[in-house]
């Protein structure tokens, strides 16, 4: 029981922080939070790739880092505690293991360079505006027709579609047997004729989701993963993939200190919020689960790098580190007063109130969904409940 | 020991509500927040025609002469429908105060104006630095001639982008944070001298940070007595923090009925999601949440109504509780209705933003909270 | 609106002060303290029932005392704040109004006396070893033998079977049916042949709970209250009496102000314990919920009074009640720190460490069934979702 | 960076797991707790013949050289098993001042018999005013010729009621609550002076109330520097504090475990009540507040393993954290089991019993989260 660094992992900690601070810029940072942020966060993707560190999950012979759990916990520790944005989950994160996992040789060699590369931006289909948690209900229709799949049906909650090259689907390929049978997983791209991308505006007054709506789209029978009528397999192993580094200990820690550093800003009355007791006491209680969920997660690394693979425990990392940054951006939001009620827009925050207010707002409000998205934290205690401690 | 409404309070309570169904539905609710102004004036117009803007003021300022009973029944509906008029910074704020601490001339101006709808108000207290310490007032005003001149910056005025007078919390003696030292003054959104940078809230609000660089102002602005607003201004805020509890109340009961309703028809696995245990057991602890607030409005109400100096460590509970019981029922409306909960197009988020700013109105439950154990306990 | 007391209420309270005042008496609590429990709370009972005060629930034509919830909570209130023991609910507050409620005129002269004037004492053959929230899968079967019922089974958390003279029962008397038919609420003397008790000892080391065990007991017809087979309804209509007053607020307004008194007088590293701002927040939190739960109840009150009877309404009392009641003693134990662990004994407390941490102790561990018995919340939830809120 | 156990360790969890379910089992138990000491002589010799009693000294004090995480080991497993013997006391309390502060004489006399088992020792620290200050004593010793006299009052000595010796923290200058002026002495159960209350703690320890009326001692009987007990006192209650904390671990994970098999084999309205979803959810909130207290744990080990000195606000984390998680585990495993769970004869009570004890044995939650407070806020 041990949890020091070893030379080489102090060593690759330094290497980090020099990658991180002759790389993360100011000027990218600036367009990062400007209206070019797809370009902003390519290049950003660009230069983690050049360096070999775009794909810390992926086996080494599929362009993988080849990370310990110790090297990963430190990599994303650093990321984090500097507010670096973590790499566009759907094509590193998703698309690509799957590719690599129950993908042909052919779909491989197609598709995982410009996902390494960050030249293909993918997203999502899966949810549907009448599936939210029953994902398997799913109604999206695929009809063969030669050697191309028609796809009829609407997905909804799609990150980025703007943006994306190309989207992967989950279908219905078949009525029979039960509802998980029958649906396949089919790569579609973007341009083909049919699609239509509708914005949907969220709490936070910003535009990243979508609904996708597909009218008698054609797609080649060669961009289906895996067999026909078993993508719910594929689906799965997706699903188990986004847990993984879902609980962002790192993000809420970061979220902790510049709270912190707030609160000694803040002054009521003369006296500054930072030696208000109630807030004292609930700063502690926060990062005493925090510390407490840094050692969870280390323990399922731990427990990964001895053979294992992200099983029904991460669901545990996820509820609780879901539970915790909502926590952590509500906290942050009170730190913020009545200034955490104004709305960004273009004047520089600083004339209205304070600098960080809006990116308090904009945290708060995106995490309304971190407990709803990627199976829902409802979902994710029926997976415990059933498969960990065996309740049916 | 009742706790029935009055014949009268029914029928305003029963007109809001028709108002709400008939001409405030959540598409003309949303085209006003998008307008120019962010509300309607045709709105604020009916309310003046129906009386509602009368209905605090006393009888002998052409008033309705309603009680603290009165102002709750017309602020829970007001949260019910999440009307965004600004009923609250100018019939309870800017008009209480001119009630409480002016003389018959500016009694006579201003309360008939805000009554047919004609003047807009609404008082600049925050400023930049004060957080929730009212006393907290750097903008100061000088004694020039018969007059005063004005100078300093308030932020985050409810009300502010649309008012046009305005009563200003300045000081006129004393140093930052005493308590003796402030006053009053009535003044003109367009005055000159006056400059404000409009904005909106989360809730929809248009507010306003307002410099006043050299204001001039005549002995007349002076409402109340110099030096010695802050028992107005407690008395006001007073009132108006049990107006603005009720109306969360109101939005707590619209949030808990709509889930539910939402529960029932949204349909999951093939049932409803209203028929999952673990969504029922919460259901009903979201219920108990909106009766204990509800409780708790009540004891306010009664106590004050009994003597209105007495009910300050229940106000200060109150906010407490419904900072608690506003988090727990806008957190599970929003996860239940899953992604739709957080769709600008749904009102659930509205809601929840909405009661996200009552919580930090007057105090967030930390300050209350402190304010209630120093009541309380003190040694 | 208005809570208001009127002169002719405070009047009542005068009159109920000043009863509590001379009856209440030293004596008498040192009597309720010692072994003599029994013999000292049906004097006590005796004397309300001298006052006209025994059946604050019942109609004035059996003896109730017809006041208004106003007074009832005036009553309560006063009561409360002494630590005035309530009365044993077993014959007042459950059989008694099933009997006048369902029973015949015999059955009405024959017991209804002993009851108001605390000569019999009763206690209650609800749950048994199987059947705890699921009360109507009991299996206690009667068989009519004659104009006998032959009972046999056994009964499980009877609290003071020890002292009873009679004890009313659920039995089985027939299985056809969905489960909650064919049961028969039945009255039986705890004098007749093949009963017995068995002690049960609680976390507090007491005893008051029992299990009653029958074996061939033979019980007249006529002890039958209501139909043969129709119990259930009886039951039910009990289960409801059970939870009025279950919130009992005054009690843990007691507890509250006794823990801001301990607490004035602890000290650590030379603070008051009242001082500490993390107490002074529990505090204050668990005041504010009670002070909105008052008001709770009141309202309930007067609903009840514009011509209502308690509903599934009662069942938010029952749950946010005991869920206080609980938090409260759970705060008073850890007011007594380390003595929160002093067993109570023959020694005087004073000598081990303070006067009052046993009270703390029986009341925290008597109070962890509150949430159990009555209905478990869990079934009170379950109530309120289906007859209040509608979900199935 | 690997939370695996040595094998010595493995072996040493095993045996006792043996132990326990070998030879003692619930009933077992039950009876030694009724017994007239309390604790079973067989048990504690069996502990000294399998050698945990020598585990935590050092090996040229004849112990095994164990370090933190050896301790853990133990006293999650005597969680687990609910041994009432007194381990923490005799051998982390009483061993660890003699180990840490005992010149070689007192090492070589008092260590071997606490391996052995022959002595049994406890800490006499508390005081009827002192509730969580260890600073806050006022029972004193006198300077006297070469030795001291003793007089004052100690209270709830955990073992005090079995212990053949003890120290003692006495005063020896300064005032009330004053660090410094703190001393330790050795001080043997039957001496003259010494007088013994004993009684029952809820969890079954037997403890007791000691009164030292002018008990002459040598001056072999201090422990330590006089004058500078408080940093030998402070780094034996550190350690100690975690040990309770792996003891409370243990009996979470118990607990947990046994009121998973109970919600899968009881069964109401025609089905086990492990399938009603509102209880699975909850099965599995009680699930992650043990992990999580699993994990602190094992923080604050690996901390201390690094640096003993720069584990404290990690401790007072760990406090805060176990009080509140083990609150909900046993709150819902006794709501679980229904009546069950208020009974004497199940176990399920006892657990929650010496939880409860456990929460407030070195500080409670709230003294803990003040000085976690103190430690990282403090400006």
């Amino acid at each position: 029981m041990d949890i020091a660094f070893s030379p080489d992992e102090l060593a690759f900690r330094e290497e980090v922080r020099a990658f991180f601070d002759e790389q993360f810029d100011d000027e990218l940072v600036a367009r990062l939070r400007s209206d070019n942020f797809k370009e902003a966060i390519c290049e950003w993707q660009q230069r983690l790739h050049k360096k070999g560190w775009i794909a810390a999950n992926w086996p080494v012979e599929y362009g993988g880092t080849g990370w310990s759990p110790t090297q990963k916990y430190i990599y994303e520790t650093e990321r984090s505690e500097r507010g670096i944005p973590g790499v566009i989950p759907f094509g590193i994160g998703m698309v690509g293991p799957m590719i690599y996992q129950f993908g042909t040789q052919e779909q491989k060699d197609k598709f995982l360079p410009g996902i390494l590369e960050s030249t293909t931006w993918w997203c999502q289909g899966y949810s549907e505006p009448g599936s939210g948690s029953d994902l398997a209900s799913l109604k999206t229709k695929a009809e063969l027709d030669g050697d191309h799949y028609v796809i009829n049906g609407a997905k909804i909650w799609t990150s980025y579609a703007q943006y994306a090259d190309w989207i992967f689907v989950l279908v219905r390929t078949s009525n029979e047997g039960k509802k998980q049978e029958g649906i396949t997983f089919i790569l579609v791209d973007m341009k083909s004729e049919g699609i239509k991308v509708n914005p949907i505006i969220s709490i936070d007054n910003e535009h990243s989701l979508n609904e996708v709506e597909f009218s008698d789209v054609r797609v080649p029978v060669e961009n289906v993963v895996g067999e026909v009528n078993k993508g719910w397999t594929v689906a799965k192993a997706l699903l188990a993939h986004e847990r993984t580094g879902i609980a962002d200990v790192a993000q809420s820690k970061r979220n902790l200190r510049l709270i912190k550093q707030a609160a000694e800003e803040e002054v009521n009355g003369g006296k500054r919020l930072m030696d208000d007791p109630g807030f004292q006491a609930r700063l502690a209680d926060l990062e005493i689960e925090l510390m407490a969920l840094e050692f969870t997660e280390l323990r399922t690394l731990a427990a990964m790098s001895a053979g294992g693979f992200p099983g029904p425990e991460s669901s545990l990392l996820k509820i609780k580190g879901t539970e915790l940054q909502q926590a952590t951006q509500e906290l942050r939001m009170e730190t913020a007063a009545y200034y955490q009620g104004v709305l960004p827009n273009d004047m520089d925050p600083e004339v209205l109130g304070h600098s960080w207010t809006h990116e308090a707002f904009r945290n708060y409000m995106y995490g309304r969904a971190a407990t709803i998205y990627g199976g829902s934290n409802e979902v994710q205690k029926n997976i415990i409940a059933k498969y960990v401690l065996g309740l049916e | 020991m009742n706790f029935d409404f009055s014949e009268e309070q029914q029928m305003v309570r029963d007109s809001i509500a028709r108002f709400v169904q008939d001409d405030y539905d959540w598409d003309t609710r949303r085209a006003i927040v998008a307008s120019d102004t962010g509300i309607s004036d045709t709105a604020w117009q009916t309310f003046a025609e129906l009386g509602w803007l009368s209905i605090p003021f006393a009888e002998e300022d052409g008033g309705f002469g309603g009680n603290i009973v009165d102002t709750m029944v017309i602020m829970e509906e007001i949260g019910k429908g999440l009307i965004v008029e600004p009923y609250l910074p100018s019939v309870l704020l800017f008009g209480g105060l001119v009630a409480r601490a002016g003389n018959e001339g500016q009694r006579s101006t201003l309360i008939p104006s805000l009554i047919d709808g004609s003047t807009s108000g609404a008082f600049a207290y925050l400023e930049r630095q004060s957080r929730f310490e009212m006393t907290d007032c750097l903008t100061r005003a000088e004694a020039s001639g018969d007059g005063w001149v004005l100078s300093g910056e308030k932020v985050v005025v409810f009300n502010g982008a649309n008012c046009n007078q305005m009563v200003v919390l300045a000081r006129t003696a004393g140093d930052q944070w005493e308590r003796d030292g402030l006053s009053l003054f009535v003044v003109a959104a367009d005055a000159e001298g006056v400059n404000r940078v409009d904005y909106a809230m989360m809730d929809g609000q248009r507010v306003a940070n307002i410099t006043f660089d050299n204001v001039s102002l005549g002995a007349e602005a002076l409402l109340g007595e110099a030096g010695a607003a802050m028992a107005t201004v407690d008395a006001v805020v007073r009132e108006a923090t049990i107006a603005l509890m009720a109306e969360a109340v109101g939005c707590m009961g619209t949030l808990n009925a709509k889930t539910l309703e939402y529960t029932k028809t949204r349909e999951q696995f093939g049932v409803a999601i209203g028929s999952f245990q673990s969504l029922q057991h919460r259901m009903v602890d979201t219920m108990m949440a909106y009766e204990q607030a509800k409780s708790l409005l009540y004891k306010v109400v009664c106590e004050y109504k009994q003597d209105p100096d007495s009910a300050d460590a229940s106000i200060n509970a109150l906010k407490v509780l419904v900072d608690r019981n506003a988090k727990l029922i806008y957190g599970e409306a929003t996860q239940m209705h899953g992604g739709m909960g957080i769709t600008d197009e749904l009102d659930i988020g509205h809601y929840a933003k909405r009661l996200m700013m009552i919580n930090t109105t007057f105090g967030d439950a930390r300050f209350h909270r402190a304010q209630y154990m120093e009541k309380s306990y003190a040694a």
